[in-house]
């Protein structure tokens, strides 16, 4: 039994939905990725297994406080943008609300089934995510060492200076330098990939078992990225915390993934091994992902082929492949009924393609 | 509850106190028919009186003010030489008086043993040398804003400073003071003597006093006054309350009772004069119990009070609202039509319907209650068609005139400007006459319809003591913008009548001045109203008086619930 | 200038040009579309449209003439008898014995224009003080930008001035009546109004559309008026909304204080309700009509003005 | 930040000689000079041309502009007309009555208007919502005259439970330090006074509280609504911290941002509601002085009030811009 299995999670909004059954597992000191396109509900489903997902008109919102869905949208820059397109496309005033069914089994027990209060207790201390955009996710009126203390103090009890001494080990371990005068300091006052920093140092304050990442180096630039990418896989090795990585970057999950799993539209259509799948990719979709990245290997003048058409020339899962529409080795079978996912450790959701191990 | 209500009583009463006037229709105030209730003793020593005003008192020396609310507070603390009991003149700090052929001569006679606050005792030397110290006022203290009834009465002072403008000599010419006998002599008569000496302002203060406060200046007309007439202690008076406390931010003068008065001992221990100046907020204050009584109150809330058993004794009458008639706009100048306009307002209908309870209609220029109240002046009763009729023999149909009244003002002669407007000229135009509404705020009233502008205009005046030249002496006595007509025989009847001596014939010579006033007709008399003054229903009021002067020290709270 | 840079040139006008139609039409549609659904301005509207409605048709169809006294005789104001609603006059009498029910519908065209004037002429003088300021500030150089200072302190030291001065003062100048609220409540609004429409202008000045039109060299006079002017007008009209509910309390507020409509001939809500205030314990009712017509009045243009404000502010319609 | 103060200074200081100049002339030019304030109805021509020449009203305009600024410096206002005491006295007097009043008042606008706000956003487009909105603007439409008045119809008067009128019972005597009864009542222990005081607040001040209230409950609204969309509200969900610490350090201490800046300009505008609230409780403070002032076109007197209000309003503006700084550190640092 992995550390978390997530069985058939099912996430709508209002009439659409962003999460039409994906299941996967994450197993105790390994790197899970969750990769694809923007739209594809890879952070929905981060959101639904935190509970960080406003609770929608269909059961009473118990949550205090709002947390906007996030999907990111178009412009993959921004993870939270506006609400997704289909949100507001639906026209309903749906206040935003998810329903969110299915399971996610974390060492034993259902997190989706949980009261709040107890799932509450749970967020920060068993499971911590760390979220794309630091600029943003700090909180700009309160110093850093607060924002960090105040998770020792709810999860670990320490008070007072034991808290502030735990807090700057916590900074000097993500590699903060100086970290007794920067507790002081606003979240202003640092650099962008400084601000990521403390916010894995928050994640990891409590030594969570299981890690997620919501993109988490998509706002910082090439050299800062491979620096967090370190610290990250350094944590997964000494702490044995597992971590769900999700990206839209094949090159991040090449560098740190163990096994990968790939969504499109709501579900996952391939998962294997990573080198497994990047040396036979065999879901049409991965090959049109693989086959849009530069190659160092293949020589300058290869033409990328990307994709045709885009996310939204999509068919319902229920009447056959979603992928359909946009892929070139598309037949008719593709369209006659949902496909399954076949196949063990390197698992996929095409009819079309040829049995692999 | 109050055991009995006030009569409101327009018809002749009988000849009150002891003047021996020969008049057979002498006005009075009406007569208290509330008895004696029971006092509560214990309240009246713990509980203070709180008494509501619409405005704060300027001064605590009576010299310096002039209006009515310092008046009330000083009533209190200071006395006059001669008193006022309804509208006649009765004695005060003396006990008798007598006047010499000419009448410039006044001998008063004081009181044996009456102290000052402050220990000193009254004798003629006092008196004196509050008369001195009035009359070598310098600077600022002669600027009419501060002193403007000492200069109406005795002309100016003994140097007048050019820079106040006062240019009339002085009446005055000295005291001579004899144990407890004082005499006061003036150069000549005006029959504003002997009215004069109960005026407020004219109270006497003891000698230590004016000592205390003779360096204190007033550099010009519009500095503020000194600080010795805004604080409790330097003043002292002879009246049955000390002054205790004046707190300006909370608007609250407190008295407590003098316990070596001459008179009768004040009957309830503190009383507290506080200021609100909205009227609503007054009548809500008694009804809700935070205030005693209060004065001015609206004509529709008196009514209410007496409903819900409050008691709103009536005063008597002293003041007169009118119509002008400014003969320099034509048609005006024709009697005729001056006529036809008196019979179209219909004033029954003003009386009845907004002055307080006790109004009248007037027939003349001065209130029933003063010497040479005439029974035979010529009355102008309503008859819309009647007035009609006459507008159409005058050859002034489609008559079209400008009406001002003032705006933002209430006067206890006029309650209600824009209401009493708003019915004249709505009579008018039953009689075919268009009004163009002229609304003018109240600083600019006075000067604009003094220089004549004002065709038609609503004003009126209260008297300030018994002295019918305080009424047709300032208005015609000679021709003037103000009513733009020129009638020697009215001018002449008035000036005889303010020089006579003589009581008797003075009171011929006045009757004779209304009746040529009413003949001229320039302006139609409209009312006489008391303004209402209100009490809780556990309290004994005052003896109540025209001229707003009640003594508190007569006040207690009774037994009843 | 090479044909590419000028091919460039076309793209980006070509590319805004139809980004500022877009935003501006689509902004109105926009905002239209959303209004439609918010409860605030759906009871708005159908308040406003109520008051408007009586104050155009109202002359016409009150039953009396509302200034001719003619049940005086039955009013007897120091008695505090004030007949009550009866079948001849629906709301009773006033305290002169006038049809309170035909001063009310009468004194709704008052009110109303009231409320029209002063936003009319706080609009106006409002809209061209802020308006020169904003253009001054973004075109014209050193100089503009120190004309600019100066207008903006006036402004910010005349908001100081509370508009009680600017009634007493116009009301000793011109003498009390409805004219001289319509000046005071107007002229107290100009600094607002004036702040508003620079601040929306400077913002729409710095937006790209401008800079494109700038670069493309469309001359600066034709850039303020038919570029940057109707963008930054939505602020300034939901501003206008709320000044016709603030115009018609303050009349109220103005007659209070004796600087009001004291003539008689006409009728209107907040000198009605000014005049009855002392009769407040009495007959509680001659206040409470005028007071009902004014509250519900300006609650509606209050609401209206809200739901403009919050449909047209980019920030709140993030969450939608 | 010592020398943006100082130019903030120097610029308001030659915008308020401005005014003071704009304010002279402007009352120069009314109709209706004071002493026919000063003389009863009777007083003949000739006095009235005499007081005229003792005020020295018929002296060139620039001296008597030259002496007016000359006194103003000294903050000498000259004498009101209708109680012939020196105007800076009478504001200093009646000031503590006003501002206890203002701050009873914002109070309420505050310890109410927040947590509705709050409320409305949380409900936003529910029913909740709409009522308390449309519920908060009510309070602005009603005119205050008549709601004081109301209010002291029905709570005082009919159902008794408050007192109708003054700032203390009639008679009681205290002990004042500051002028703030309630205030002073509880530093020297006289607590009946100080809950005396309290008792005669509540009419006035909910009356005078009705303006801001609308303002915060709408600020506060868009503003809650506005941080809670934020990420750093997420990540305080993700930590798993009680919603009353997400709810007090991370969302309210955003959201007090912009609300804090509105209470500082509020506290303006409740000096023209005090004008018609005070008069109708009688409760003395500078807004019945200018109810009088303006009912008896007391020139002088409404002179000295609006220089004192134009540099009031004008010391706050400038407050709540340099305090913006302590609240929100991305400014404090910058400066």
């Amino acid at each position: 039994m992995a550390l978390l299995e997530v069985e058939d999670l099912r996430v709508a909004f209002g009439a659409s939905t962003a999460v039409d059954g994906v299941s996967f597992s994450v197993p105790e000191g390994k790197v899970v990725g969750l990769v694809g396109e923007s739209g594809c509900g890879k952070s929905v489903t981060s959101l639904a297994i935190m509970g960080l997902l406003p609770k929608g008109r269909g059961r009473k919102a118990r949550q205090p406080v709002l947390a906007a869905a996030s999907e990111p949208v178009g412009s993959g820059l921004k993870a939270t943008a506006a609400a997704p397109q289909s949100i507001a496309a639906s026209g309903g005033r749906s206040r935003g609300g998810a329903d969110v069914n299915g399971r996610a089994v974390f060492d034993g027990t259902d997190l989706l089934s949980l009261a709040p209060a107890a799932m509450r207790r749970r967020r920060g201390k068993d499971l911590a995510m760390v979220f794309q955009d630091p600029l943003s996710s700090l909180n700009p009126v309160v110093p850093i060492g607060r924002q960090i203390t105040e998770v020792l103090e709810r999860h670990r009890g320490l008070k007072g200076d034991k808290a502030s001494k735990e807090a700057a080990n916590l900074l000097d371990r993500v590699g903060i330098p100086d970290p007794t005068r920067r507790l002081k300091e606003y979240p202003h006052q640092l650099s962008g990939g400084m601000r990521q920093r403390v916010l894995i140092a928050i994640a990891v304050a409590c030594a969570p078992r299981l890690l997620i990442a919501d993109e988490p180096t998509t706002a910082l630039d090439v050299t800062i990225q491979a620096q967090i990418l370190e610290l990250l896989k350094d944590l997964v090795e000494t702490e044995g915390t597992a971590l769900l990585m999700i990206t839209h970057d094949l090159g991040v999950v090449a560098g740190i993934c163990d096994e990968v799993n790939v969504l499109y539209s709501g579900r996952v259509v391939e998962s294997a091994p990573v080198r497994e799948l990047f040396a036979r990719p065999t879901h049409p979709y991965t090959i049109g992902l693989l086959g849009s990245i530069p190659r160092l290997d293949l020589p300058i003048h290869e033409p990328l082929t990307p994709i045709r058409g885009s996310i939204a020339d999509v068919i319902r899962w229920h009447d056959g492949c979603a992928f359909a529409p946009r892929c070139d080795r598309v037949a008719a079978p593709c369209v006659e009924g949902e496909p399954a996912l076949v196949g063990a450790v390197h698992a996929h959701r095409c009819v079309m393609a040829e049995e692999v191990a | 509850m109050a055991l009995g209500l006030f009569t409101a009583c327009g018809s002749d009463g009988d000849a009150g106190g002891d003047a021996d006037t020969a008049e057979d229709f002498d006005f009075s105030c009406p007569e208290r028919t509330d008895g004696e209730p029971a006092a509560d003793t214990a309240a009246n020593e713990s509980q203070p009186f709180v008494f509501g005003t619409p405005g704060d008192p300027t001064s605590l020396d009576p010299i310096l003010a002039s209006d009515g609310e310092t008046f009330r507070v000083n009533r209190q603390v200071f006395d006059t030489l001669l008193d006022a009991d309804c509208t006649d003149t009765v004695p005060g700090l003396a006990e008798s008086y007598e006047q010499n052929e000419e009448g410039t001569e006044w001998t008063f006679h004081l009181r044996e043993g009456v102290t000052f606050h402050d220990g000193e005792v009254l004798d003629g030397a006092a008196v004196c040398k509050n008369f001195e110290r009035w009359a070598n006022f310098k600077g600022g203290y002669q600027s009419p804003n501060f002193t403007y009834y000492y200069s109406s009465v005795f002309g100016g002072f003994a140097e007048n400073d050019p820079a106040m403008g006062i240019e009339t000599e002085s009446i005055y010419k000295g005291c001579t003071a004899d144990g407890l006998d004082a005499t006061i002599s003036l150069s000549k008569y005006t029959s504003s003597f002997p009215g004069a000496f109960t005026l407020e302002s004219l109270s006497i203060i003891s000698p230590a006093s004016i000592d205390a406060v003779a360096d204190a200046a007033i550099p010009t007309a519009d500095s503020p006054l000194p600080e010795y007439t805004q604080t409790v202690g330097t003043l002292a008076g002879t009246g049955p309350y000390k002054l205790e406390n004046w707190d300006h931010s909370s608007q609250e003068v407190v008295l407590t009772r003098n316990d070596d008065y001459f008179g009768e001992p004040a009957k309830v221990k503190t009383v507290i004069f506080k200021t609100i100046s909205d009227e609503t907020a007054r009548r809500q204050a008694l009804e809700a119990g935070d205030i005693h009584g209060y004065d001015l109150a609206a004509p529709a809330d008196a009514q209410a009070l007496i409903e819900a058993g409050y008691q709103v004794p009536v005063r008597g009458v002293f003041n007169l609202l009118y119509l002008a008639y400014t003969q320099s706009h034509s048609p005006l100048d024709d009697h005729a039509v001056r006529e036809a306009l008196s019979y179209a307002i219909d004033r029954e209908r003003i009386v009845n319907s907004v002055l307080p309870a006790g109004g009248m209609v007037a027939t003349q220029f001065i209130p029933p209650s003063l010497e040479g109240y005439s029974e035979d002046v010529a009355t102008y009763d309503y008859d819309a068609e009647k007035a009609k009729q006459m507008l159409a023999d005058a050859g002034a149909e489609d008559l079209t005139i400008t009406f001002c009244y003032p705006t933002d003002v209430t006067r206890p002669y006029m309650p209600a400007p824009k209401d009493i407007f708003d019915m004249i000229s709505s009579d008018l135009q039953n009689a075919g006459v268009t009004v163009e509404a002229k609304p003018i705020t109240w600083v600019d009233y006075i000067p604009t319809t003094r220089s004549g502008e004002c065709p038609l205009y609503l004003l009126g005046w209260t008297g300030d003591f018994a002295d019918p030249y305080n009424f047709l002496g300032t208005w015609f006595a000679t021709e003037s913008t103000e009513w733009g007509f020129n009638n020697p025989e009215v001018f002449d009847s008035i000036a005889a009548a303010n020089t006579e001596p003589d009581e008797a014939k003075r009171v011929e010579l006045w009757k004779a001045a209304n009746e040529a006033v009413m003949e001229e007709l320039p302006g139609l008399p409209i009312s006489s109203s008391p303004p209402s003054i209100a009490f809780a229903p556990n309290v004994y009021p005052p003896d109540v008086s025209p001229l707003t002067r009640e003594d508190f020290s007569q006040v207690y709270f009774t037994t009843a619930s | 200038m090479t044909t590419a840079k000028i091919e460039k040139l076309d793209r980006l006008i070509e590319a805004t040009a139809t980004a500022r139609d877009a935003k501006t039409g689509s902004l109105w549609r926009q905002s239209i579309r959303r209004m439609r659904h918010s409860p605030m301005a759906l009871t708005g509207a159908i308040i406003v449209g109520l008051f408007v409605l009586v104050a155009v048709v109202g002359p016409w169809v009150a039953p009396y003439d509302p200034t001719a006294q003619t049940w005086g005789r039955e009013v007897f104001l120091n008695q505090n008898i004030f007949p009550g609603p009866r079948p001849e006059n629906w709301f009773g009498l006033d305290h002169l014995g006038r049809d309170m029910f035909s001063r009310m519908i009468v004194g709704a065209r008052q009110t109303l224009l009231v409320g029209v004037v002063a936003t009319f002429i706080g609009f106006i003088a409002g809209a061209f003080i802020g308006g020169v300021a904003a253009a001054a500030g973004t075109f014209g150089g050193r100089w503009g930008e120190r004309v600019e200072a100066v207008i903006m302190r006036a402004v910010d030291v005349a908001l100081a001035i509370p508009m009680l001065l600017l009634a007493l003062s116009v009301a000793a100048l011109l003498g009390p009546s409805l004219r001289t609220v319509m000046i005071a409540v107007g002229v107290a609004q100009i600094p607002i109004f004036a702040r508003l429409l620079r601040g929306s202008m400077l913002a729409q000045a710095h937006s790209d559309y401008v800079l494109a039109a700038i670069a493309i060299g469309v001359p600066k006079g034709r850039i303020v008026v038919s570029h940057i002017l109707p963008n930054s007008l939505g602020p300034v009209i939901v501003q206008a909304t709320l000044v016709l509910a603030t115009a018609i309390i303050e009349a109220a507020a103005l007659s209070y204080l004796g600087l009001g409509n004291p003539d008689p001939g006409s009728a209107e809500w907040g000198t009605m309700l000014a005049d009855a205030q002392r009769f407040l314990s009495g007959a509680p009712q001659l206040a409470i009509y005028p007071a009902v017509g004014i509250i519900v009045t300006a609650l509606g243009f209050t609401l209206l003005g809200e739901a403009m404000r919050e449909s047209l502010d980019p920030r709140l319609r993030r969450q939608e | 930040m010592l020398r943006y103060t100082v130019k903030r200074l120097l610029q308001l200081s030659v915008a308020l000689l401005g005014l003071s100049l704009l304010l002279f002339a402007w009352f120069k030019a009314l109709p209706g000079g004071p002493e026919n304030r000063l003389l009863p109805e009777n007083a003949t021509d000739r006095q009235r041309e005499a007081l005229r020449a003792a005020l020295g009203l018929d002296e060139p305009v620039w001296t008597q502009y030259g002496e007016f600024l000359g006194r103003i410096v000294r903050l000498d206002f000259g004498s009101s007309l209708s109680s012939g005491r020196p105007i800076a006295t009478e504001l200093a007097e009646r000031l503590p009555a006003t501002v206890e009043l203002s701050l009873a008042a914002m109070l309420i606008a505050v310890g109410l208007g927040i947590p509705l706000g709050y409320l409305a956003a949380k409900r936003r487009g529910t029913w909740i919502d709409f009522g308390t909105v449309s519920g908060s603007l009510l309070g602005t439409c009603i005119p205050i005259f008549f709601l004081a008045a109301m209010l002291k119809v029905v709570f005082a008067q009919e159902l008794g439970w408050l007192p109708t009128t003054f700032r203390l019972t009639a008679g009681a005597d205290f002990t004042e330090v500051t002028g703030l009864r309630v205030f002073d009542g509880i530093i020297t222990g006289e607590f009946d006074i100080a809950w005396d005081a309290v008792k005669h607040l509540i009419l006035p001040a909910i009356a005078l509280s009705s303006i801001p209230l609308a303002v915060i409950v709408r600020i506060t609204r868009a503003s809650v609504l506005d941080v809670v969309g934020e990420d750093y509200v997420r990540t305080a969900d993700a930590k798993g911290l009680k919603p009353s610490t997400v709810r007090g350090r991370h969302v309210m201490r955003n959201a007090m941002l912009p609300i804090a800046t509105i209470i500082g300009l509020l506290l303006g505008s409740l000096f023209a509601g005090a004008v018609l609230t005070e008069s109708v409780f009688a409760f003395g403070g500078i807004g019945s002085f200018v109810y009088q002032a303006t009912t008896e076109r007391d020139y002088p007197a409404l002179m000295g009030f609006i220089l004192v209000i134009a540099v009031f309003y004008v010391v706050i503006n400038l407050l709540v811009d340099l305090s913006y700084g302590l609240l929100d550190p991305r400014v404090r640092v910058r400066k």
